[in-house]
């Protein structure tokens, strides 16, 4: 099997989507033949022509809202937002609109067919506006279903799933690692479940929860910590809503310890979700209080990024004191 | 960079008043025919389907403020002054064409096919609402019709209209969409992107503008400085035209028009019909105080169906004994409707969390289990009537 | 001390702050001559003239936009959204400008003057668009306050200080109690600090907390607990961020057990902010898990809104699950 | 509802041909006065003033791109070629009107007077950066020179711009306010909410369109079908003019005028300049991949700087001679701030939690400590180096 990076498998997907399926249209900003800032969608104007491939204005909301009249006709629109932080003009098309488009009509008409992928995360100096995580945003949303990948062999699975998904998907792509991670993929048509975590690593004391760029800092902190003797269960949570209680659950249940990781500011990302439920399911087991790890509360900054990200460093020192609450 | 635009030496601002779109007219006040006019090619089974339709939505709407009034509805909206808006321009597609709403066109759905009892199950929300009875009154749709559900963020049809347009084309159909929205709407970010979408992306669609002069209280003078949303089309490279919406000929004979259009060049096309709000914006509102009474009786003259009636009898088309039995018959369908659909129940409990995702996840259908088990211990205290007039809704009060 | 409504007394807090200070304007929707579709802002271009109170188009981006220019330039701006559903269109404007504003320009200009009110919430028969409470999404901005009235004394008082107040702040009035929530309320000018809770009952053997028209489900549920001898205490959080983990802390340690109930669906709802911040500060304390009452999780429905609501009744039945547990 | 509207009884749709806007031109190619046209008034200070501002900002760029490729900046971004749009829009402003840019007119803000060292200071984020190093390069403000600090999503300074004018106007201050974006960035919805409620609420506002043929790789001509951005002013009832963007005495003639427009009518005026830019879009990108060489050696051709210094000779006011050390005291001013101001520190840490409101509250605070104690275990780990070069950008493959 091939070596690719993520951003190779990102658009590896998008071209076996285009090839297996004609109804799949791809759009956004410089997407045609310029292939994206990013080059995720490179050479897929060139393949499948440019009604199926191309340039949109500058409009977010108006690239949203395309897309979801374009999935309700019955294509299948994968629509690119060039910077997650740019999402947000789109706000009331994806929550108002592509949201609740199947539920408001009685299932009449859907949007299914819509999936938006975005880079987004810090790590590439990019400050306030090419840095941040919107995901605890979407994950508010009833109607949405919100997927991260942190490997380039999810990015492909994660995405022909999303792709192909019933439901409309914002698919969140951790731009850090766009080139640094790389690994084995296959050529072929393949599809990871959404909704369903995973458990990268198996442990005994301590359970770690995070999606995307994150994971690296989950699994080298882990990494430490085993250095001290502490069993770390690293769970990669990879689709956020509807997200995997289940497997999070039985994980802390057994370990009696848990720590979320995320980049978003803490106060309202999307761990103090998944703490408090894990708290209702878990709580007799719970031998320590679930942490979080997060990003300041703050807009993302730009010299001091290092110390504003949740790091290796900060998940090591949160495990040590989880561990000897 | 653009090639069109010649070099001058004279340091001058274009102005809006070098750009004036006029308005047409084919029908004058008292339904004849004017004078250099053509007369839009109509035979008499479409015109009278036309009339019908426009009769039957003033009956609706006249009904159904009614039963408002009398707590049968939470909530109603009229289309009383604009039916020829709706109608002239429904007529011009074929059914086999998208349409995409704002919530004034009730009279399009029903050109489209909509029946009372339809009508009825949406207003009512009870088990039969294609709906399932989760939004409010006057939030249509039909699959079967093409007459996308309608949802109230304004604006938000005009780029998904162009999307929807663009599958058309792709798809190879020989349809295209027609965009319905108000003077009001006009003014969201939405709409600019959607006609500049339609028009880069070459997408069939029309978009008919309803300049009704008011969004709720504001006046067009207090939503825009233009003259109105016709030239805003120019600006985008669309084709546009302006209508006396209150006429029934000139709005047919422009969408007609602007369909053949739309089609053949795939492109969009903005039809601007100029009407006006006769009634109140909504059940909720009253517009006594904010704008005057003259101002509303100067358009009750010109009131379309009126126009076209005339239109008709010139003709020998249609008589007024058929006028009248046309208006009592209606009302007889649609409170025969009323009083049947009304004692229908609400839909099951179970569409609560049904369509949120095409298929419900655990965590729904969790929380529906506990709402059973909880309304189980308090069942007098949950769950619709059998008669929904029970929902009552504080927005009589506003929107 | 006359007795007036909460709509009234949002009226009399914009008719106080503008005749105090020449600086204030008022536009939104419809909210010139009519007085706005609640009628908040009746009299007000009556008395302040056009120039101070008046319509805008139809654009809440524009609303949004123009009110953070506003402010920035040195006016004191009180914008309204028509209904909270419709303020994700500006929401660009809300997160990525206003929530940003002072940070990024290094305090060389600031839009701290901006106020959004809008009114949220359901129990008005309004389905989908009429009903939704989009607060969490805010709280989860760095850089914004979000406040929230639940009587018509704090609406005066909060709402005077949101608009004095140096940063944005987003102001929701919970709509279904505008005219049936009446109090004393003081002709004069008062103001309620923001960032500091009310502990509106005192309690021994479980927390309340909630905001808005949720405080009286919480009063009722009170109520009919202390009928079986449990002792409530009932928080209202009034401001949701910053907010006062210090007062609701303090209360869970006394009483070891928490309830929060919001309208909002349940996943990433505020509530999950609240539980995992005050399970991290109260672990020991905590006699059993931190519960929550919310919305479901699906778009506010019409025929089901009262099964869809979270009620007195739910958070009664939470109480005592909480307490046998 | 709009009086201005003619009746007609002519079937037609009006067209963006109806419409064309001339482009206003003064000097020809080779710097001369065009037959027709009128010398704008400009003292000979202005005029040098003007040129010596292009010049200076074409050599910042040329340096700035340099030092980004040597690592010394993490990002940079050129107004090559579109010098004269900027120049000469902003030297027909006061210096207290307010200017709200996109990102490229770096230009304007030198005009105000930012110094070498200050541009130095926000480029590198080190201690004197008036952002406290929050942004990333080429985010400038100075509230000292009415400069608003730049933000990276496109168009949201469209309807604040319209606010901040209103602003002005309700405080009797004679001032307005520029507000400059790209052709690209006039597709968002801020676009249209701006322009309409600039029109609408009588704000004196002077919108400066940089139509540059490009947004990063999207040519105009996937950007919009209409013909540029001049005729959806006139939708707007905004007074609207276009001009040669590099024809420095159109831009500025124009832009006295509209300035003197938007005051004295209270009313938001367009100015569209019609240019090329002639770099990349930014350090990021490559445009070599979406367009031709040959496209950019036409307009290179047209290099803004050279036809004005040929205007300057030709009148006397300058010579080759001062061009030269212009150019090399320029060069050495920017080295030698680029070598001082880079030897910097950062910021202060503590600047991490300040500025997110007025008075960091509890939860910040007790956050930033819990980050000193942290970087008190890992102190080799953390904090920036004193030399800010360290701050490498992943950017430096995108935008
Ligand atoms: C995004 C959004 N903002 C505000 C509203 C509230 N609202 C409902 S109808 C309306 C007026 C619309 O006016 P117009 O488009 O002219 O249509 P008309 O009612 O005249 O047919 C407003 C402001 C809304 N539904 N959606
Ligand atoms: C809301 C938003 N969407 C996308 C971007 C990414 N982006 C940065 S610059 C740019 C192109 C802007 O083009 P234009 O307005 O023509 O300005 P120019 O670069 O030509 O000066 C884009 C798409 C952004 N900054 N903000
Ligand atoms: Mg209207
Ligand atoms: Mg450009």
């Amino acid at each position: 099997m091939p070596q690719i990076n993520l951003l190779q498998a990102v658009n590896s997907a998008l071209d076996t989507a285009m090839a297996h399926d004609p109804r799949v249209i791809c759009l956004g900003q410089d997407i045609g033949q310029f292939g994206g800032v990013f080059r995720a969608t490179s050479k897929l104007q060139e393949k499948y022509g440019k009604q199926r491939c191309f340039n949109t204005p500058i409009t977010e909301q108006g690239i949203v809202g395309f897309s979801i009249g374009l999935a309700a006709q019955g294509s299948i629109a994968v629509a690119e937002i060039q910077f997650a932080d740019y999402i947000f003009p789109a706000f009331d098309q994806i929550v108002n609109e592509a949201a609740k488009f199947r539920y408001r009509s009685g299932d009449q008409f859907n949007c299914g067919g819509l999936t938006i992928r975005t880079p987004y995360g810090g790590g590439i100096a990019g400050g306030l506006y090419h840095s941040q995580s919107p995901e605890a945003y979407f994950c508010h949303t009833p109607g949405l279903k919100v997927v991260i990948p942190s490997t380039a062999y999810q990015a492909k699975g994660l995405l022909l799933s999303a792709i192909r998904d019933p439901d409309p998907v914002i698919f969140f792509e951790p731009k850090a690692i766009y080139r640094a991670e790389v690994g084995e993929v296959p050529d072929d048509d393949y599809e990871i479940p959404l909704g369903v975590a995973e458990v990268v690593t198996e442990g005994a004391d301590i359970t770690l929860v995070g999606w995307g760029a994150q994971m690296h800092q989950l699994h080298r902190a882990a990494k430490m910590a085993l250095q001290d003797g502490i069993s770390c269960e690293v769970i990669d949570l990879r689709t956020l809503l509807p997200w995997d209680l289940e497997t999070v659950a039985a994980s802390v249940n057994k370990t009696g310890r848990l720590i979320i990781s995320h980049e978003a500011p803490r106060t309202g990302g999307f761990a103090g979700e998944i703490s408090a439920a894990v708290q209702e399911q878990c709580f007799l087991s719970l031998e320590s209080p679930i942490m979080r790890v997060a990003g300041m509360d703050t807009p993302f900054p730009l010299v001091f990024e290092k110390e504003y990200l949740p790091d290796y460093l900060k998940v090591y020192e949160a495990i040590k004191q989880s561990v000897n609450f | 960079m653009t090639a069109k635009s010649k070099q001058t030496d004279v340091l001058r601002f274009t102005e809006t008043t070098d750009l004036t779109i006029p308005t047409l007219r084919i029908l004058d006040a008292d339904g004849k025919l004017r004078k250099n006019a053509h007369e839009p090619v109509i035979d008499k089974a479409t015109a009278l389907k036309i009339y019908e339709n426009m009769a039957y939505i003033r009956v609706l709407d006249e009904r159904m403020l009614a039963a408002q009034r009398q707590g049968r509805l939470s909530f109603y909206l009229t289309c009383t002054g604009e039916e020829a808006s709706v109608v002239g321009s429904i007529a011009g597609f074929k059914s086999h064409d998208m349409v995409m709403s704002q919530y004034r066109e009730q009279a399009a759905l029903r050109y489209r096919g909509f029946s009372s009892e339809q009508f009825m199950n949406q207003l009512l929300s009870n088990d039969l609402d294609f709906g399932k009875g989760r939004q409010m009154p006057i939030h249509y749709g039909s699959h079967e019709l093409n007459y996308m559900t309608i949802s109230s963020p304004l604006a938000t049809q005009i780029p998904q209209a162009a999307g929807y347009a663009y599958g058309q084309k792709l798809a190879g159909k020989d349809a295209c969409t027609i965009c319905y929205f108000g003077d009001g709407a006009a003014s969201e970010g939405d709409f600019h992107a959607g006609l500049n979408m339609a028009a880069v992306s070459n997408c069939p669609v029309v978009f008919v503008v309803r300049n009704n002069g008011y969004a709720i209280s504001t006046p067009t003078s207090e939503q825009f400085a233009g003259d109105g949303i016709a030239p805003r089309g120019i600006g985008y490279g669309i084709s546009s035209i302006r209508v006396d919406g209150n006429d029934i000929l000139a709005v047919y004979a422009a969408s007609v028009e602007a369909r053949r259009l739309a089609l053949q060049t795939n492109a969009p096309v903005i039809i601007e019909t100029m009407s006006y709000r006769l009634g109140a914006h909504s059940t909720s509102d009253d517009p006594s105080s904010y704008r005057n009474a003259d101002e509303e009786e100067i358009w009750r003259q010109k009131d379309p169906i009126l126009r076209m009636k005339k239109w008709l009898l010139d003709k020998g088309w249609w008589s007024d004994q058929q006028d009248h039995q046309l208006k009592t018959q209606y009302k007889k369908e649609i409170l025969d409707a009323l009083k049947s659909q009304e004692k229908r129940p609400s839909p099951p409990l179970s569409d609560l969390i049904t369509d949120v995702y095409k298929t419900p996840p655990l965590h729904l259908r969790q929380q529906y289990t506990e709402l059973l088990n909880h309304i189980a211990k308090y069942p007098d205290h949950y769950l619709p009537n059998p008669n929904n007039s029970g929902h009552q809704s504080a927005l009589t009060q506003v929107n």
